[in-house]
């Protein structure tokens, strides 16, 4: 298995610059749940950290303008996926202006720990490794459940991407505060930051930021992909497993991206909504960077801040090259998820054809989740939905290893996201 | 098409179009066991030729009279009468033939091929037409099983009908008389049979077109 | 702008099918390498005749079956070599084409092609080619640099317990016995399987419970392991042919069983089996057993024992 | 007498086993080896009925037809106590065990006309075996016909998603099938000898 250092060499040295552009697009939904109900029109104008959105249903969320300037307009646009989503275009004025009311707690250690989730849901917070999920509803425990370790996913493994990387080593405090914040928040003793050993001067940092603070520790793992996967982690520091089918809570761990904790630490400490992210470009452009930049910056803008493609691109990735979805072109905006564009070329674009299976078992001994993709794989191909379901299809985490890895090419990940989506699908309809 | 109500039709619709043995894929264990050579294969599809007429002609004789719920085994009993019957003149006239065969003869009871015919056929057909029947799947039984034989001995001796056809320098290819060659030969001959069947039909299709 | 859509994962390995069968290739070269060194220009033309009918079986096959051409995979070309590999050096030309032709045509392009067979093609062949001819296949000369042609009339059959009487461990290490091509070198046989594990293309876990079960038994059954897994066949079957990735289980509690079958097998055909050459069978009679045990054998899934408690 | 035994029954099951080398019960192998699931099942009730009629053919034979002078009636005899043991046992699986009859049940039928069956009798006849030989005999040729449809089956399995020339498909890629694995079987030649 190759190891998630691939494709990190580029950035991985390049520290963190920020990067503002003329507009941004922003999308009502970034984060699971019902999208976002704009609260701005046509010709408004905002100013950075309004709200633009209100938050929708349980997991809702409030969407903050990330720059200041005038609404040129709201209507939808294509996201990834394809799907319209009612995105709110601002032409930026330059003048940065937050709106009025922002209002620090200074300190994570002496704030009183009820306000934590409210100011955090109010900063419009979810999940920045890419899965989304509102990091508030994470962080209010349902009746009958208990936590008592909080993780922060420092493990990067993911392929290219830097990001989180130069976060913990040029504001490992940040990270630090925005865990205490949240161990404070529902009362839980221990909480670990996890680095993979590729990245031990992250470790160094975070170890001299974690100095001193209560119950706060760093481990170092073993590199390998994909030891981020929540799953992964909680087996690889605290020897549980969840259960198929359920949460990390349910044995008793919560996972919060490392960029997610600065995030509530910026929340907390200075009262910042969300407006803005560190971001890795790399692959086929002139100048790979780690920028900081507003939701809702074109991938243009940026990947022309980064002095352009350096050759035809053939592949434009919103994340890792291992799970990030492909777009369809590059007026994508950033979202609260996204953590790296990637930019292929022609000839790395290009997927080479489906071979036979030659039964060389290697998706069977990369799998974390320990299925059977080859098998998973042919019930697919017959379809045979209850087949692949009796294999613990709906287990799979989507890492995209056993893809990686076959050496006949065979598009495993895509069929079993296929076959999940189906099956979820008929879950629905059966509810109904 | 054939028209299966004439004597002709069903002649020859039991060679080929419902050979038994490349077709319809019954008897399988004789066809397997006795076709390492030519003159067992002959031997075996006369034997069973005379069984079928027999049995045919019987129990199509007979078919008002056996009630429903016993006919299997009285099916059973009537073929079971004809199989000893040639036994008992194979081990008197062709002694050797007789040995060579060995339990297949006795085994002729259950073959499918048989029981098969009679309930399929004679027991709803006239006497004629399954003594026909009889002959025509007894014959397409025959041929299919002497070719295997053929094939088998030829390679697999250099022989057939033990007339030597390589020469002197021939290195038989033992396998095809043992057990291996017996099931690889059949399921290619079948594929052959197939690929001949798949392709008629498809240019008779076009032809209709 | 025209951009590439696909689901992720958008990078891969660039150990492909053609590479890994590139390198079984490579990892077979000394044994080749030794067989003709040992046994002189007729075992060049035997493997020659192998490998060139084992590709243009297969080329001829997909033509006209109107299927893509595969042979670019180079995995006739390793079917090829190894059954060359397993032939004696005295072997007829005719035998080795029969034995690729049986090998591509019967073994594999039958059931689909790569990756369907069910049982390996070489394998399959051999025991094809020793159940029709034994005398042929058994026919070893000695070995002698560049023999002369009238080598040929002295060929005698040695078995195994003979070989091992006549030789020295050192001689037999080295490959100077009589044999198959490609199994007499035991120096060649364990620097190809260095190679593959370096190269990740095999695990040890096939070759060494296969090596330590039929060693065990050796040892029990005749008293010198040593020399019986130094004789004969067996490293050879072990290292390239019981490691085939299309016809050994999946998983690794299978692959373990699967190994141990073998050597068991092996132990006992040599031992108590009427012909004096068991990895051939053994094998092929454990790639009987290896869609069962793909079948009954199940990865533990994370996070099921928990289930099954909360159950 | 164990050693006896034991190698009786590797030459039962693994040297003249009942499909790779005596061609006996073909039909059932290649009619019902699609699933590993109903071989079993087949392989059980085989092996119950062949147990059983070993037992009483060899009582007929020898305690009936071989005093009365009818041994030439033997084929009638032994089809007719096949049958009816078949119906008997069928019978008696449904009202004593009703799980087993479910499991079982649709394989009986086809029991009197697999001809592994009326072999084994006519085996046990022709050998001149004892009663107890006979019983083993019966018993482990089943077994031998229980393994080898098992692995066919497994084998089959596996070809459902294999590309399959189209004229090969069904009968005659079995057959090829069992061909490649009677070839592994010839290993077990010698063996008990």
């Amino acid at each position: 298995m190759h190891s998630s250092g691939e494709g990190k060499k580029q950035t991985r040295n390049v520290p963190i610059k920020t990067f503002v552009s003329d507009s941004v697009a922003i999308p009502m939904s970034m984060h699971i749940g019902a999208p976002s109900k704009p609260c701005v029109q046509k010709g408004d104008k905002v100013k950075r950290g309004q709200v633009i959105g209100e938050a929708v249903g349980p997991l809702g969320l409030p969407i903050h303008s990330s720059i200041s300037g005038e609404v040129v307009s709201v209507e939808e646009r294509l996201l990834f996926g394809g799907a319209p989503v009612v995105t709110v275009t601002i032409n930026n004025d330059f003048t940065d202006e937050w709106v009025e009311g922002i209002q620090g707690h200074g300190n994570v250690e002496t704030i009183d720990p009820s306000l934590i989730v409210p100011i955090i849901r109010d900063a419009g917070i979810c999940g920045m490794g890419g899965a989304t999920f509102p990091t508030h509803v994470k962080l209010t425990i349902p009746e009958g459940k208990t936590c008592d370790t909080i993780i922060i996913n420092g493990a990067e493994c993911e392929t290219y991407l830097t990001s989180d990387y130069r976060l913990m080593l040029e504001k490992p405090k940040r990270v630090v505060d925005g865990l205490r914040a949240a161990m404070r928040a529902i009362n839980v003793h221990r909480g670990i930051i996890a680095i993979e050993d590729n990245k031990m001067e992250a470790v160094q940092a975070m170890r001299e930021a974690a100095r001193g603070r209560d119950g706060v520790e760093v481990c170092v793992l073993r590199t390998k992909y994909p030891q981020g996967g929540e799953k992964q982690l909680i087996k690889a520091l605290t020897g549980r497993e969840v259960p198929s089918g359920k949460l990390p809570l349910d044995v008793h761990t919560i996972v919060i991206n490392a960029a997610t904790a600065a995030a509530i630490a910026d929340a907390v400490i200075d009262g910042l909504p969300l407006t803005e992210r560190i971001t890795t470009v790399t692959g086929a452009v002139n100048k790979p960077s780690n920028l900081q930049v507003r939701i809702g910056t074109m991938f243009e803008d940026i990947i022309s801040a980064c002095e352009g493609y350096s050759e035809e691109p053939g592949k434009i990735i919103a994340g890792g090259g291992m799970t990030g979805p492909c777009t369809y072109d590059d007026t994508m905006p950033v979202t609260k998820g996204g953590g790296g564009i990637v930019v292929l070329s022609m000839k790395d674009a290009k997927c080479a054809p489906e071979s036979p299976c030659i039964r060389c078992a290697r998706c069977v001994e990369v799998c974390p989740m320990g299925l059977d993709p080859f098998k998973i794989k042919n019930f697919c191909l017959v379809g045979d939905i209850k087949g692949a379901k009796d294999h613990y299809v709906m287990d799979c985490i989507m890492c995209g290893s056993c893809s990686y890895v076959c050496p006949a090419r065979r598009q495993l990940t895509a069929a079993f996201k296929e076959v999940k989506t189906a099956i979820m699908q008929e879950a629905r309809r059966q509810k109904q | 098409m054939l028209d299966k109500s004439t004597a002709k039709g069903v002649f020859i619709n039991g060679i080929l179009n419902e050979n038994p043995t490349f077709r319809l894929v019954l008897g399988t264990c004789p066809t397997l066991a006795v076709t390492t050579s030519a003159m067992n294969g002959i031997g075996m599809g006369i034997a069973a030729t005379f069984v079928l007429v027999g049995s045919n002609a019987v129990i199509s004789l007979l078919r008002n009279f056996i009630p429903d719920k016993v006919r299997i085994p009285a099916f059973i009993v009537i073929i079971c009468a004809f199989v000893t019957m040639i036994q008992l003149l194979m081990q008197a006239f062709v002694p050797s033939l007789y040995e060579s065969l060995g339990m297949f003869i006795p085994l002729i009871v259950v073959n499918c091929i048989i029981l098969a015919r009679a309930e399929a056929f004679a027991s709803k057909n006239t006497v004629f037409l399954s003594a026909v029947d009889g002959v025509g799947m007894g014959l397409g039984f025959t041929l299919a099983i002497t070719i295997m034989g053929c094939i088998r001995e030829l390679f697999g001796n250099g022989t057939i009908f033990g007339f030597n056809v390589f020469g002197q320098g021939y290195d038989p290819m033992l396998i095809m008389i043992l057990a291996p060659g017996g099931f690889i030969v059949f399921g290619l001959m079948l594929g052959i049979v197939n690929a001949l069947t798949n392709r008629k039909q498809k240019s008779g299709k076009e032809d209709a077109v | 702008m025209k951009l590439y859509i696909s689901t992720p994962p958008h990078i891969r390995t660039n150990k492909d099918t053609k590479r890994i069968m590139l390198d079984v290739i490579i990892a077979l070269l000394p044994t080749t390498l030794a067989g003709i060194y040992f046994f002189g220009y007729r075992a060049a033309i035997v493997l020659a005749v192998a490998c060139v009918t084992a590709v243009l079986a297969e080329f001829i096959w997909q033509k006209l079956a109107h299927q893509p051409v595969r042979t670019g995979d180079l995995s006739a070309l390793v079917t090829g070599l190894i059954l060359g590999l397993n032939l004696p050096p005295t072997a007829p030309w005719w035998l080795a084409c029969i034995g690729s032709i049986i090998a591509i045509i019967l073994v594999k392009q039958l059931f689909g092609g790569i990756g369907h067979n069910f049982m390996n093609p070489a394998m399959a062949a051999r025991g094809v080619l020793i159940v029709s001819w034994p005398a042929l296949m058994t026919a070893y000369t000695l070995p002698s640099v560049f023999p002369a042609l009238d080598a040929v009339t002295s060929a005698t059959i040695l078995s195994d317990a003979q070989v091992a009487a006549n030789y020295t461990y050192m001689d037999m290490f080295l490959g100077n016995i009589p044999g198959s091509i490609g199994e007499v070198s035991k120096a060649a046989i364990l620097l190809g399987l260095l190679y593959m594990l370096i190269r990740g293309v095999v695990s040890w876990r096939i070759p060494v419970v296969f090596m330590g079960v039929f060693a065990a038994l050796s040892a029990i059954f005749t008293g010198d392991a040593l020399s019986a897994c130094l004789t004969g066949g067996v490293l050879f079957g072990a290292v390239f042919m019981a490691t085939d990735y299309t016809t050994s289980p999946m998983s690794r509690l299978g692959q373990f069983i699967y190994a141990a079958g073998c050597g068991l097998m092996v132990a006992l055909i040599r031992n108590f089996g009427a012909y004096p050459e068991g990895v051939t069978f053994a094998i092929l009679l454990m790639n009987i057993v290896t869609p069962l045990l793909d079948k009954y054998i199940k990865p533990r899934i994370y996070g099921t024992k928990g289930a099954k408690k909360n159950a | 007498m164990t050693v006896n035994v034991f190698i009786f029954m590797v030459t039962c099951i693994f040297t003249n086993n009942f499909i790779f080398s005596r061609f006996l019960g073909c039909c059932p192998f290649l009619g019902v080896s699609s699933k590993v699931n109903t071989s079993i099942g087949m392989g059980m009730a085989v092996t119950f009925v062949m147990a059983v009629a070993s037992l009483f053919t060899w009582a007929v034979y020898n305690l009936v037809l071989v005093p009365l002078h009818i041994e030439y009636m033997n084929t009638i005899a032994f089809i007719l106590i096949i049958a009816s043991l078949v119906q008997f046992v069928e019978m008696f699986i449904k009202k004593s065990s009703p799980s087993l009859y479910k499991s079982l049940g649709i394989y009986l039928p086809l029991i009197t006309t697999n001809c592994a069956v009326l072999g084994v009798t006519i085996l046990n006849m022709n050998n001149n075996y004892g009663l107890l030989q006979s019983v083993l005999n019966g018993v482990f040729g089943a077994l031998g016909f229980m393994l080898a449809i098992v692995l066919m089956a497994g084998v089959r399995e596996r070809l459902e998603t294999s590309n399959i020339p189209k004229c090969m498909k069904g009968f005659p890629i079995s057959l090829v099938t069992a061909g490649l694995m009677s070839v592994a079987f010839m290993g077990f030649s010698g063996f008990g000898a």
